[in-house]
């Protein structure tokens, strides 16, 4: 009996992440619809004017990039939620650090893969230029939803217990995420319209510095919250 | 366009299907007829319309995807208003049929709208300049097929039949409402798209042409929701047949 | 000789509510323990608390030498839990939930030994269905067979009679009589006393959280 | 024994939720903090246009609203699907029909108090003038509270029993409220902003037609939801 | 004499699966009924038949007369149900729980009704506490406080001796015995089958969904 190491652990719970999301097949697809509504309202919401439509088209984006992620966080531990399925993994024993990288790893690639899925729906919606930088956009989504997963997973492990938990999530999870959204705003913008003072790189920087901020610091309490004491 | 003639076709269709769903004869050849018949028309329609009509006074030769892009969103409403028409039957008795129709009328209807959304999208290009644009008439056509996308995600991800069967047809009637909304959008709010228009104001060919495209559509949509729902049955029978009386005798060694 | 469970003075509170009132007791390793006591006397909070599962408030709790919150890492895989909650994934099929399992614990073989455990729990001809559609006496079943597969040191029964069908009651007694010749010291919470007493050495009876002699 | 009549046991339903929003206090606080929170989001996510922030004020209301309403309803049927309590209810027996009404009521009410919580802080935020047509904007409020509440009645209770339940209840709702929220936004536009050919009336009507629909529909079709057969 | 329960070739499906095959058999108003079968053969789906809580995919079943899922309005208030699932508000209290119910059923002086069921089912001291805190036993206690305060025509008892301790457990059997004197039919599904014959008259064994003679 060799029991699997931190990683291995890791990826085992992602995997079965993925056993659950393939039988139900329900995330994904009622995610990616439920943003493209969310897409379609704001402009519905703000009115027909292009040149504004297209200039907040990145804030449209991380918002519906941020709604579609609290619901999808949520599921992810609901999931754990039932038959205190969460705390049998923690006695199984699996480290719940493990735990922690397998959900953000798998809520982080939901959401990328997500994200990669609106753009052509900002095409047509918003009429931006994805051709200018498209190699950095892909990489701001990614810092981006990383940014996103490992505070939420935090949470979410914290509001799958308490009461009242569906309303608790974006309540604690939004403040902490605004600095991000808007460093993620800022970036996506610079990759869509042109950056003649090249400020794309410090954005960059910065989300980069709030993924390993969060990443460790989500580290480092996710085995405070995943077990009861 | 008369408001009575959308309720004749929509009659005319229930009709069809329903005859060709309960008159086992006509069952292995109908549908091969009227495809036959369809595909035959779209090959005229072809010419019609691409040859015969004359061109669009604005928009001159571009606006000849008219002839596809119109009958496809009317045959999107037209299934809707089909799925609706089931829904309620399926509330009021209980009915695999119905049941089986509703799911095929809607699927169709999507396809359908999905088609004619995306050809809208194309004409919009030449003429308006842009893939897309902040219309009422589109966002609430795009709507309105969300609202079906999600009621078929509903169908899919509910395995028990009978909530299935139950849940959906609600959300049949709800998404249902839309479908008004997409007609009206026109005039509730001042937009691009074209406000429905009368046949008198219109070329006599144009009329015609158009007309020729909407029976060709119908005939393929007839087909489609005849053969979808012949799936949809046989997906469900083989769950259908009630268990044998006896137990089935455990093997003897 | 070495001990099961040494507890001292370990005491729970929930809100404002003692579950547990500074209880004192010892189990030698190999010896089986009967717990009994009114409902909401304490036993599930106990085995949850030798379980790991959560800690005492006060108190000091040690399971095979281990102190139960500061060195539960080295615990944990000494200690197998069936209580009222399942740990059951319900979108996973019984089959997928022992599997992982397995995986975690590094089984060698997982495929073969989850087959033979279902198999032994009778529940291999629904090995594929996903644990909601399943009813209540098999999930009790698949709990177990869980269980079997930690085939831990310290066996945490919770009402383990409970659901199950007769048959599958006398194969649960014959389980923990298994258990037992295997070393395994055995905390069973049970209602049904005879039966119970049958099965384990000693006895601890709770009322309000407290250690009472039964009467 | 008198059983209680159809509006009495609507009023059980409706006293029930707010024993249990009393025990956890959690709804009303949560959705008040997370629309205020997503209400700074959207000026964040716009940028610092004060004109622009002002013109789409009503969008961003009632986009927060909605959000907001997504939670709120989630959450009350939440309540109802653990221990199977729905199916309890009705077999006590309760009419399913008061509970619609009784839900309705609570939700209505629920997010018409988070509206008007709002109102101050889109003054604060975007700056608008709330005195120009109080009367006729608390009106709107509350027609459009109520148009979120009737469908999303019927949809959250269809969730709350289906896999994946947190994602599937604003792929269904959203695509059926855009209509009721653009005539909401455009109503709200008018008491907000001058109206000079007089709009406001015609908005008004639809959204009471709207109202009137979706409670109608909605009571038809709640027995059916409600029960399983 | 009248027909408590007459089932006509009822079956159910969940999915693909039937978990009731073509079940046919009558009680007798008055008279007990005693269901017994392996794990998953089908009895609580037959309950919750009853109870209209579901209703058969195929057959008729009918219940005091009436057709259980045409005219489920008329027969709701005759029936009652003690199952897996409590149907309880885990957010309010035991008292309030009671209380709901007895406002929607019209009972009259519902303060002092609930506060004496709870004080006979020995849960008086928790009457304010929210059910999230109570223990299993504690859950099922209220469980048929709320049934005995429904007083139905025909009591469903889904293993209502699990989780009870053993006073509980004479209470419940006293229970029974008194619903039996009031005339009302009690369908009593337990894996206790000497107990449970002990206190019926007729029995139905399942399985697989299908009535068998036990052996
Ligand atoms: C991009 C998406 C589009 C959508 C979703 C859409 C939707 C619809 C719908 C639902 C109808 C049928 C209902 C009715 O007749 O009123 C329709 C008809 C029509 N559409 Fe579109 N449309 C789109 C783009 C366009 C464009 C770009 C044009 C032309 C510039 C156009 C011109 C027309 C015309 C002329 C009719 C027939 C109206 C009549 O005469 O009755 N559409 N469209
Ligand atoms: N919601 C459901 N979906 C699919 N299958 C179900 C569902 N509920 C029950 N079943 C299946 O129906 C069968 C009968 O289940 P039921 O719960 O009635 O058994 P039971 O006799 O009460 O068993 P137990 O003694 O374990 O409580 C089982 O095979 C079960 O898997
Ligand atoms: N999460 C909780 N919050 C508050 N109180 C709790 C909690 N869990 C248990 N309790 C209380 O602790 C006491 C002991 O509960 P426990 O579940 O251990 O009882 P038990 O002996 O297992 O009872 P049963 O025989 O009914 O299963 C009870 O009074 C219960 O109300
Ligand atoms: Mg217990
Ligand atoms: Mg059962």
């Amino acid at each position: 009996m060799k029991r699997p190491s931190l990683l291995g652990a890791a990826w085992l719970v992602l995997k079965k992440d993925w056993q659950i999301e393939w039988r139900t097949r329900a995330r994904l697809t009622a995610i990616i619809f439920f943003s493209l509504a969310t897409l379609l309202l704001f402009s519905f919401a703000m009115g027909p004017d292009i040149v504004t439509l297209r200039a907040h088209a990145p804030g449209y984006l991380w918002l519906g990039l941020l709604f579609a992620s609290v619901l999808s966080l949520g599921e992810s531990f609901r999931v754990e939620a039932e038959n205190q399925a969460l705390t049998g993994l923690v006695l199984t024993p699996v480290e719940p650090r493990a735990i922690f990288i397998g959900k953000v790893l798998g809520n982080a690639s939901l959401l990328f893969v997500l994200s990669l899925v609106l753009l052509p729906v900002a095409v047509a919606l918003y009429d931006v230029d994805l051709g200018r930088d498209p190699l950095s956009l892909v990489l701001v989504l990614f810092l981006g939803c990383v940014g996103i997963s490992a505070p939420g997973t935090v949470y979410s492990a914290i509001s799958a217990n308490a009461r009242a938990r569906d309303v608790m999530l974006p309540l604690l999870l939004f403040p902490v995420l605004v600095p991000l959204l808007l460093a993620a705003v800022s970036a996506t913008k610079f990759t869509l319209q042109p950056d003649p003072q090249e400020q794309l790189g410090s954005w960059l920087k910065l989300l980069t510095a709030f993924d390993l901020i969060y990443l460790s610091v989500g580290f480092l309490l996710f085995p405070k919250v995943a077990e009861e004491d | 366009m008369t408001p009575i003639l959308p309720l004749v076709v929509l009659a005319l269709v229930v009709a069809a299907i329903v005859g060709h769903v309960a008159v086992p004869a006509v069952r292995p050849w109908a549908w091969k007829a009227v495809g036959a018949l369809g595909a035959a028309m779209l090959v005229s329609l072809w010419y019609f319309g691409l040859y015969w009509a004359p061109p669009e006074q604005f928009m001159s030769d571009v606006g000849r995807i008219l002839y596809v892009h119109v009958p496809h969103v009317w045959m999107a409403l037209l299934a809707f208003t089909l799925n609706v028409g089931c829904a309620v039957a399926y509330l009021m008795k209980k009915s695999w049929v119905t049941d089986a129709l509703a799911e095929s009328a809607a699927e169709v209807g999507v396809y359908f709208g999905a088609v004619g959304v995306m050809m809208g999208s194309i004409w919009a290009r030449p003429t308006w300049g842009v893939w897309w644009d902040w219309d009422p008439r589109l966002i609430s056509t795009t709507v309105m097929l969300l609202a079906y996308v999600g009621y078929l995600a509903l169908r899919s991800f509910t395995e028990d039949p009978e909530r299935r069967a139950t849940w959906s047809a609600a959300a049949a009637i709800l998404s249902y409402v839309s479908l008004p909304i997409v007609w009206f959008s026109v005039r509730w709010w001042n937009s691009l798209h074209q406000v429905q228009s009368n046949p008198s104001t219109v070329d006599k060919p144009m009329v015609a042409v158009l007309r020729w495209g909407a029976v060709t559509m119908l005939c393929f949509l007839f087909v489609f929701i005849v053969k979808r729902y012949e799936i949809a049955r046989s997906r469900q029978t083989a769950a259908m047949e009630l268990p044998p009386l006896e137990a089935p005798r455990a093997e003897v060694a | 000789m070495a001990l099961a469970l040494e507890a001292l003075d370990i005491s729970k509170r929930f809100g404002a509510r003692w579950a547990l009132s500074r209880l004192s007791f010892t189990l030698e390793a190999g010896r089986s323990l009967l717990l009994t006591g009114h409902n909401g006397s304490g036993k599930t909070t106990l085995l949850r608390l030798i379980a790991t599962a959560s800690f005492p408030t006060a108190g000091v709790l040690k399971v095979m030498g281990y102190h139960s919150q500061d060195e539960r890492e080295a615990l944990r895989p000494l200690v197998g839990l069936v209580s009222h909650a399942s740990f059951h994934y319900e979108d996973l099929s019984a089959a997928q939930n022992l599997t992982l399992t397995a995986k975690f614990l590094g089984v060698e073989q997982p495929a073969s030994v989850v087959t033979g455990l279902l198999d032994r729990m009778g529940l291999v001809a629904r090995a594929d269905s996903p644990v909601r559609q399943f009813s209540a006496g098999m999930r009790k079943r698949l709990a177990i067979a869980r269980l079997l597969m930690r085939a831990p040191k310290v066996a945490l029964l919770d009402e383990p009679f409970g659901e199950l069908d007769p048959a599958g009651i006398a194969q649960m007694e014959g389980l923990i009589q298994e258990l037992q010749r295997q070393g395994t010291s055995v905390v069973l919470a049970t209602h049904l006393v005879e039966q119970g007493q049958r099965l384990t050495h000693e006895r601890l009876h709770l009322e309000g959280g407290r250690k009472v002699t039964p009467v």
